[in-house]
């Protein structure tokens, strides 16, 4: 029996009934008249491997996909049910630590509203067929349409699910890829490739001394959490490095910090040249490492010009400017909202310039590495590609729409016009694992197999110190026998159109193993035989990948930053920020993460607006009443929540709920602001400029509790978290 | 608590905390948390809803404080002691303070003495066990905890919590506890168990290291550390002495002004057995 | 002037016949007030079907707040237990014999509060059908009780508590319930017969019977203190503020003894009314009931300055922050009703005008009982809503399930008296009339007194003064 | 009693029932003259005392132990295979019954019926037995540990060992509960053999 049967039926379960140790404590009649025989069914595996002991957990590696990030995890697995994920301690990112979103992993994999089988639309609804004939269905509208109207709309994709799509756009002719993430750097990438050559420069706050971080959640909703708070953490412990903040609205990054500041929304490029100006006027930088136009772009923004701007007093920003001045390393980091601009890229660069004046480029900014795999690296989303998806809906250019991993028709801002025209895409086919608002709108759903049913690999952007390439396999048997694995399903339509590449892989199971094994070479594997290498792969969950480091090529150029203009009729900025939990949106549906409370706000299961308090005092709004926000393209209500981690220009509204559809934990529970957004774009991305729309609110004469955990925010001399001064901490923990 | 296991060992009971306790302690599992690592990002909570068969309770009984969340991340915007100045400052500038709070294991806990059914009592590992089956539901104990950290099942959540196919994800290892039932952090006393368990397959005691509970594994700065505080060796004892606090007294008296440790109502002598690191801020910009 | 506990001229006949006929013949107005106790268990049981079959939630209790309204009551129930027995104890030992036309309803409140008052703890139990686990019984599982546990300790002194009120009832009743055999008829005679053990008046029956409750007596005050001492540790066992008390033995004692003679004052308007008992529950009898309740009044309000002021002047921050919630915070409503009505209204008992006035000391003994009911509440629920961690701190009010309970438990008790009243002589037949041969004989002794002076200064005495036979 | 469910029991409670009592009198005796305290973990075990009359379960393949274990001298842990290294015994997987029943016995009903649930790569759907309540943690490993491999005891015997628990299965065909398996019983147990008693070992 080879080695691969065996892998596959190792989930032949030992009674998922009998042994679900989910009775109830309560149900105690006195215990000889509970212990009934005969009443429990215990189904014995049928043909077990070796170190599968009942009763005793297994834990298999694998890759989360909960988001981009490509965490390492070890799956628990007894009696053929994945019980609990935990971190892989081998994988580079998350080095056996997890975030709450991988933890909740196996929500989404037993969650009760899961798609159980393919559907079509038929009349108004969407009913159940066979694959058969959604496969025949698909297979008649692909080839029924030019390659140049037939698009790909999906998230973040690497590793051997973004080669399948290459192969399946290559068989079928497909032109179109659009990937869309809305919590995304692709700014930052883009700034990155521009000014050092390198668009996967990796961050390295465990490196740095300072850390300046202009709204950059890096340890929330961003682009690797795990790693960045692990990277906090080193950075914290060893010489206790300090951490400021400069923010519109308080995340959960900037509630570690030593010192937060809050910021007109948007102005970070001007606070970045200020601030460069002070360093460069003190002469503790060398001025030359920058272009002679930037030079003088930044003797124009004095101090008190960025102060000006930015809302931040000029003294602040000297004594800022004063501590990166004295401690280096340092590093600057721009967040969503700086980026998220329509000159977020000019405020970027303005920021990347001031971590090049600061010699951190190649200290605590590290060049990425160069994967000789290039089709295996990450394909990174952006909303860029959202925007000319949805002009290209607009204009109706498209005959067949794949959707996979993203879900348009939630985070699309009504704005884009998207949402009217989607209906006029002749064929839109959705791959997905949960009936989201995309599904509800597609003419064919093929339901995937959930994460831990599913096999594949995973590159991370970012993955620390070494390059691996994520394993992810299955940790259990499928839950329903009409879901399919994504590069099943992708391998089946390939088999089709190019039967003699293809045909001779069984399934997706098969082709991987053959593709991993193929790339034994690139790896730091020092197995020798291809069963070893892939038994070895699917061991630690991951291929280290041998890749040399880039270098960077340092340019800088002029960066145009507009100055802050007062808005009459819309005088407040609105902060669609993600968080991590629901980031954005698609974890709506996991009810730990629903229950689990916002970092700062505490709440939970529902929408809500951060108003500072002095802001709320001028319209007379009081916490849990209800408010209108209105943009120029629309209104939501939400309940207000006051507290002072606000800009007072500005209002935040947490992503994440206002689903129309996503199963019973998400339907109908809060608002979504991203409805609200402009259609503005950054001028050089293309990127939407998601913290650009600017809104005005109305306190309507309703009310709301605002569900939430804790009833006192201060400690009332209690005690609980005590704080020393650091200078206390050096002066003791040195000696 | 049997009557005999009370007349054989009366002696023994009444020595306290500040003796040793009534115990021949096997392990003291106890915890330190370094708060100035703590970024309150719900790892740890999450981590211990998905290993311990936590409820979800749902918006409106969440509403009602009917929420099981055994380790909660409590979050106050205290400015911290350094600031002298009595106005009320315009932005939390010092950030927030996060605080992990789980059941502190006390080892003269006052949820153990008011039980009818002595459903929750001291183990000889130095934990406030608490054995669902023989609960009774008085709620006495939570009554008498003062972290508030005692969970009450006011409701039987096995339908509502966990829909099929959400049952399978439950943890075998521990009962899913009806309504009726008082349940608490144990520490994940099941995790305990097992390693036991194997340490006497083989032989040999408990190593540090060996296992860990949830929210430790989880926690992705490494603040919440966890082991055996009578193993000299392990990095929780090294951070209890490093930090110099003491079992059983209710005032640590610490030479060192500066040293970090502390432990939460330490006055209201309960002893606890989590350690908490004092939050470190730089406050010199 | 001084009047007459009771008229000692009254026929002994009389007596017999008042207090048969109050037994007999329900009138609509019984009927009325029985379908009301009725309906209002049912509420009660409605709800607690309701609450069993759901959980405890229904009742919207949460974490901080394990306890409320069930334990609440459960306490005043206790307290309003005290009154009946413990002071007709005292009161017979002490031989202040106006207690005999008003102890027997006394002592039946007695048992039928705390018959009231042990269904709380068990309606509160997360998993009521494993009450019994509180007792300690021998089983192979080896499993005990905790004795350290208030709760444990409840449990003995209730059961002890009940079962020897009810016996110190029954005991009392003996002769009575002779009387009633030997005039009653059909089932009443059967269970009469029974239950009056055979009683035929003998002297040595007479002489066992005084001894018996003598002792029951002198038994049941130290057990009556020690009920509500252990009633009060539930709380001053604990740790949390405003429960870690030292003098809550003594304020719990005397709130319970303040409720009971309270509702006495209640009970003693409404049988007077109902019955027209108006000869044996005189307005004299009235003065020195509330003369008490008064005195109790002025003890319980000492003990709670006392409380005030220790936590006031205290070391304990959170009794003191909790204290000063109590007045000032969500529940200072509660708090200063309570105040009011346990402290300033008893002052009406002070003033003849009113004592003699039947409605105003109807109203003024509901309004002293109103205060106990919320000093109970007072005492369990802010200690939840504001103790030592105020991240966990919550204001919470009882949901209408806990209200159906506490509402029915009223109509429980009322069921049982009214049950009673119809079964059982309320007023106690042959103490009365020992109580009037006592003020007859002194009337004798002093008329004697006085003839023989002016026998011996006059010489002309016109004889002995008419006396009635038995 | 008489109205024996199946003959083995029978044979088993008329042979059985006397030398057993005698032989737990003695050494219940032997037990009492014994200090309890310092008891080492290697002693010699006394079962626990008690019996249950538990009900027939229907399998969906009546299994004879008897002629397993007794005719054929199988070891219980060799099917049972997990009972040394888990807390569960559990029931042998299929591909461990069709490794002698391809060729054993294939022409008997019984084989006959799990060899089609072989073909169709199914298990048979075993009833549980020896059920404990969920909120109890009970782990074979370490009384196997306990009882057999601390003392030396001949593994070839377990069987004896096993039926401390679930009686003399060597005389059944079905499994049939025998023992009460309940908290009194496990108790006197563990009270006799200075098995833990700490609450928290045993409740979850």
């Amino acid at each position: 029996m080879s080695g691969k049967l065996n892998r596959r039926e190792f989930l032949k379960a030992l009674g998922v009934s009998g042994a679900a140790g989910a009775t109830l404590a309560g149900c105690d009649l006195p215990s000889t008249i509970t212990l009934e025989e005969g009443k429990e069914e215990v189904v014995s595996y049928f043909m077990p491997e070796e170190y599968v002991v009942p009763g005793v957990g297994v834990w298999y590696a694998s890759t989360c996909t909960q988001c981009t990030a490509g965490c390492g995890i070890h799956g628990r697995v007894r009696e053929g049910r994945i019980l609990k994920v935990e971190g892989n301690p081998d994988a580079p990112v998350n080095a056996g630590k997890t975030c709450q979103m991988g933890q909740a992993g196996v929500q989404g994999h037993y969650n009760p509203d899961r798609i159980t089988s393919p559907m079509m639309r038929d009349g108004g609804g969407l009913v159940a067929i066979s694959w058969d004939k959604a496969e025949a269905m698909l297979t008649e509208k692909l080839a029924g349409a030019s390659g140049d109207r037939i698009a790909w709309v999906t998230g973040t994709v690497s590793g051997h699910q973004r080669v399948m799509i290459e192969n399946f756009m290559e068989a079928t002719g497909a032109k179109h890829h659009y990937v869309h993430e809305v919590v995304n750097n692709r700014v930052w990438e883009s700034v990155c490739q521009d000014m050092l050559g390198d668009a996967n420069a990796r961050l390295r706050i465990d490196k740095a001394d300072v850390v300046l971080s202009l709204g950059a959640d890096f340890m929330g909703a961003s682009s690797s959490p795990v790693l960045y708070a692990r990277q906090y953490a080193e950075f914290r412990r060893g010489k206790r490095g300090t951490l400021i903040q400069v923010e519109g609205k308080m995340t959960m990054t900037g509630g570690s910090a030593d010192l937060w500041v809050p910021i007109r929304p948007g102005t970070e490029g001007a606070l970045a040249l200020g601030l460069a100006n002070y360093l460069l006027r003190k002469g503790d930088v060398d001025g030359s490492v920058v272009s002679a136009e930037l030079r003088k772009r930044i003797d124009e923004f004095t101090v008190e010009r960025a102060a000006e701007i930015t809302g931040v007093s000029g003294d602040r920003i000297q004594r800022i400017g004063k501590v990166l001045r004295d401690r280096r390393p340092s590093l600057v980091i721009p967040g969503a909202a700086v980026q998220g601009q329509e000159f977020g890229y000019q405020a970027t660069a303005a920021i990347m310039a001031l971590n090049i004046l600061l010699g951190n480029v190649g200290k605590t900014i590290e060049p990425g590495f160069d994967v000789p795999l290039k089709q295996l690296q990450a394909k990174t989303g952006g909303t860029g590609d959202l925007v000319r998806f949805a002009e290209n809906v607009k204009n109706k250019q498209l005959d067949v729409v794949l959707f996979y991993g993203a879900n348009p028709v939630y985070t699309a801002p009504i704005a884009l016009g998207f949402r009217d025209f989607l209906g006029s895409v002749p064929f839109k086919v959705a791959l997905s694992t949960f009936p989201d608002e995309t599904v509800m709108q597609a003419d064919l759903v093929l339901p995937v197999a959930s994460a831990m049913e599913d096999w594949g690999t995973h590159m991370a952007v970012n993955s620390g110190e070494q390059p691996v390439l994520g394993v992810q396999q299955p940790l259990m048997e499928k839950l329903y026998a009409d879901t399919r694995g994504f590069g099943d399903i992708l391998l089946g339509m390939l088999k089709q159109k190019k039967p003699d590449t293809y045909g001779q892989y069984a399934d997706f199971y098969a082709y991987l193993s053959n593709a991993l094994v193929a790339m034994k070479d690139s790896s730091v594997s020092v197995q020798t035989t291809p069963k070893a290498f892939w038994e070895e792969a699917l061991q630690n969950g991951q291929v280290g990948v041998k890749a040399p480091v880039k270098k960077f090529a340092v340019k800088t150029f002029d960066v145009q930053i507009p100055d802050h203009q007062a808005d009459a009729e819309f005088p407040l900025a609105l902060m669609p920020t993600a968080r991590m939990g629901l980031f954005d949106g698609r974890h709506a549906n996991l009810p730990w993460l629903q229950e689990s409370p916002d970092q700062i706000a505490k709440v939970v299961w529902d929408s809500w607006a951060e108003l500072h308090p002095i802001t709320a005092a001028k319209y007379g709004i009081k916490e849990g009443d209800l408010i209108r926000i209105e943009s120029a393209n629309g209104a939501i209500t939400t309940t207000a929540y006051l507290f002072k981690g606000m800009h007072q220009e500005a209002i935040a509204v947490p992503l994440g709920q206002g689903h129309s559809d996503y199963g019973r934990y998400a339907r109908g529970r809060g608002v979504n602001p991203l409805t609200l957004l402009d259609a503005r774009v950054d001028a050089k991305t293309g990127e939407l400029a998601m913290y650009a729309t600017r809104v005005k609110i109305v306190r309507t004469d309703e009310t709301k509790d605002i569900v939430r955990l804790g009833a006192s925010d201060v400690q009332m001399g209690r005690g609980f978290v005590r704080t020393v001064s650091v200078d206390t901490l050096r002066r003791t923990e040195g000696a | 608590m049997s009557l005999q296991n009370i007349m054989e060992n009366w002696s023994n009971y009444r020595r306290g905390a500040e003796e040793g306790g009534h115990h021949k302690y096997e392990h003291r599992w106890g915890m330190a948390i370094n708060l100035d690592l703590c970024i309150g990002c719900n790892a740890c909570s999450t981590a211990c809803y998905a290993e311990n068969n936590l409820a979800v309770v749902g918006k409106s009984r969440f509403a009602k404080g009917q929420a099981m969340h055994w380790l909660r991340v409590e979050r106050y915007w205290d400015e911290s002691q350094n600031k002298s100045s009595s106005v009320t400052p315009d932005y939390p500038e010092e950030g927030a303070s996060f605080l992990p709070m789980m059941c502190q294991q006390c080892n003269s806990a006052t949820c153990e003495p008011v039980c009818p059914v002595a459903a929750t009592y001291h183990t000889p590992d130095g934990l406030n066990a608490q054995v669902y089956n023989r609960c009774i539901g008085s709620r006495y104990c939570s009554n008498n905890c003062p972290y508030r950290n005692r969970y009450f099942n006011f409701f039987s959540y096995y339908e509502s919590s966990w829909p099929e196919p959400l049952n399978l994800q439950l943890n075998p290892d521990l009962t899913v506890r009806d309504k009726g039932v008082m349940e608490k952090c144990t520490f994940c006393v099941q995790r305990i168990r097992a390693a036991k368990d194997k340490a006497k397959m083989a032989d040999r005691k408990v190593q540090d290291g060996e296992f860990t509970t949830a929210c430790a594994q989880a926690c992705p700065t490494g603040a919440i550390v966890f082991g055996d505080r009578l193993d000299e060796t392990s990095k929780v004892a090294k951070l209890w002495q490093q930090h110099e606090v003491k079992l059983g007294v209710y005032k640590q008296h610490k030479q060192n002004p500066e040293k970090r440790g502390y432990r939460i109502f330490e006055e209201l002598n309960v002893d606890p057995s989590v350690m908490y690191l004092e939050r470190v801020r730089d406050t010199g910009i | 002037m001084i009047e007459k506990d009771i008229d000692e001229q009254i026929k002994w006949a009389k007596i017999n016949a008042d207090v048969l006929r109050s037994m007999e013949n329900p009138r609509r107005a019984y009927w009325i007030t029985f379908f009301i106790c009725i309906a209002m268990m049912a509420c009660a049981v409605t709800a607690e079907i309701y609450q069993y079959n759901t959980g405890m939630g229904v009742t919207n209790l949460n974490n901080p707040h394990m306890w409320d309204m069930y334990i609440a009551s459960f306490v005043f129930w206790i307290g309003m237990s005290h009154s009946g027995t413990l002071l007709s104890a005292i009161l017979h030992i002490i031989h202040a014999d106006w207690r005999k036309p008003i102890y027997r309803f006394a002592e039946a409140m007695t048992t039928f509060s705390l018959m009231t008052a042990g269904f709380f703890p068990m309606i509160h139990l997360g998993r009521v059908w494993n009450l019994y686990w509180v007792l300690p019984y021998v089983s192979d599982r080896g499993a005990w009780p905790n004795f350290r546990s208030p709760l444990v300790w409840d449990a003995f002194a209730i059961s002890t508590y009940l079962s020897a009120s009810m016996l110190f009832l029954f005991i009392g009743m003996i002769p009575d319930l002779a009387i009633c055999r030997d005039n009653a008829r059909g089932w009443r005679r059967k269970l009469y017969t029974v239950l009056s053990l055979g009683w035929i008046g003998s002297d040595r029956q007479w002489r066992n019977f005084r001894k018996t409750y003598l002792l029951m007596a002198c038994f049941l005050i130290p057990l009556a203190v020690s009920v509500h001492s252990i009633v009060s540790s539930d709380f001053a066992m604990s740790i949390m503020p405003g429960w870690h008390v030292t003098s809550f033995p003594p304020y719990f004692v005397a709130g319970a003894l303040y409720s009971g003679c309270a509702a006495i004052i209640t009970l003693f308007v409404m049988l007077r009314y109902y019955f027209r008992f108006e000869e044996y529950m005189t307005v004299a009898i009235m003065e020195k009931t509330a003369k008490l309740t008064f005195a109790i009044a002025m003890v319980w309000t000492y003990l709670n300055l006392i409380e005030f002021a220790s936590t006031w002047y205290g070391h304990d921050i959170y009794a003191k922050e909790l204290l000063i919630a109590k007045a000032v915070g969500p529940y200072s409503w509660i708090f200063w009703t309570m105040l009011f009505c346990g402290m300033v209204v008893p002052f009406a008992l002070a003033v003849e005008k009113f004592r003699r006035h039947m409605p105003t000391m109807f109203v003024v003994s509901l309004l002293l009982n109103l205060s106990m009911y919320f000093e109970r509440w007072m005492i369990v629920a802010p200690t939840l809503s504001m103790s030592h961690d105020p991240h966990q701190w919550d204001i919470m009010w009882p949901s209408i399930v806990q209200w159906a309970i506490v509402f029915g438990s009223f109509g429980w008790f009322g069921l049982l008296f009214l049950v009673f009243v119809k079964v059982f002589p309320s007023v106690s037949m042959y103490e009365v009339k020992e109580m009037v041969f006592h003020r007859r004989r002194l009337i004798n002794e002093d008329a004697a007194k006085v003839y023989s002076r002016r026998a011996r200064d006059r010489k002309d005495a016109t004889g002995e003064p008419e006396l009635e036979g038995a | 009693m008489e109205i024996a469910v199946n003959q083995y029991r029978v044979d088993y409670q008329r042979r059985g029932e006397i030398v057993r009592r005698l032989a737990l009198a003695i050494m219940f005796v032997v037990a009492a003259s014994l200090p309890v305290v310092g008891w080492s973990a290697a002693a010699d075990p006394i079962p626990p005392v008690g019996t249950y009359d538990g009900i027939d379960v229907e399998q969906p393949i009546e299994f004879p132990h008897n002629v397993h274990v007794d005719v054929n001298k199988i070891n219980c842990m060799y099917c049972h295979t997990y009972a040394r290294r888990s807390k569960v015994a559990g029931i042998p997987p299929t591909s461990k019954c069709m490794g002698c029943h391809k060729i054993i016995a294939t022409d008997k009903p019984r084989i006959q019926k799990l060899t089609e649930y072989w073909q169709k790569k199914q298990s048979p759907p075993w009833k549980k037995v020896h059920d404990l309540p969920d909120f109890v943690h009970f782990t074979h490993e370490r009384h196997l540990k306990r009882f057999v491999f601390d003392r030396d005891y001949p593994v070839e015997d377990v069987k004896d060992i096993c039926a401390f628990c679930h009686g003399q299965i060597k005389d059944m065909t079905v499994a049939h509960k025998v023992k009460p398996l309940n908290m009194g019983w496990c108790k006197s147990c563990h009270e006799a053999n200075g098995g833990p008693g700490d609450c928290w070992k045993c409740h979850k």
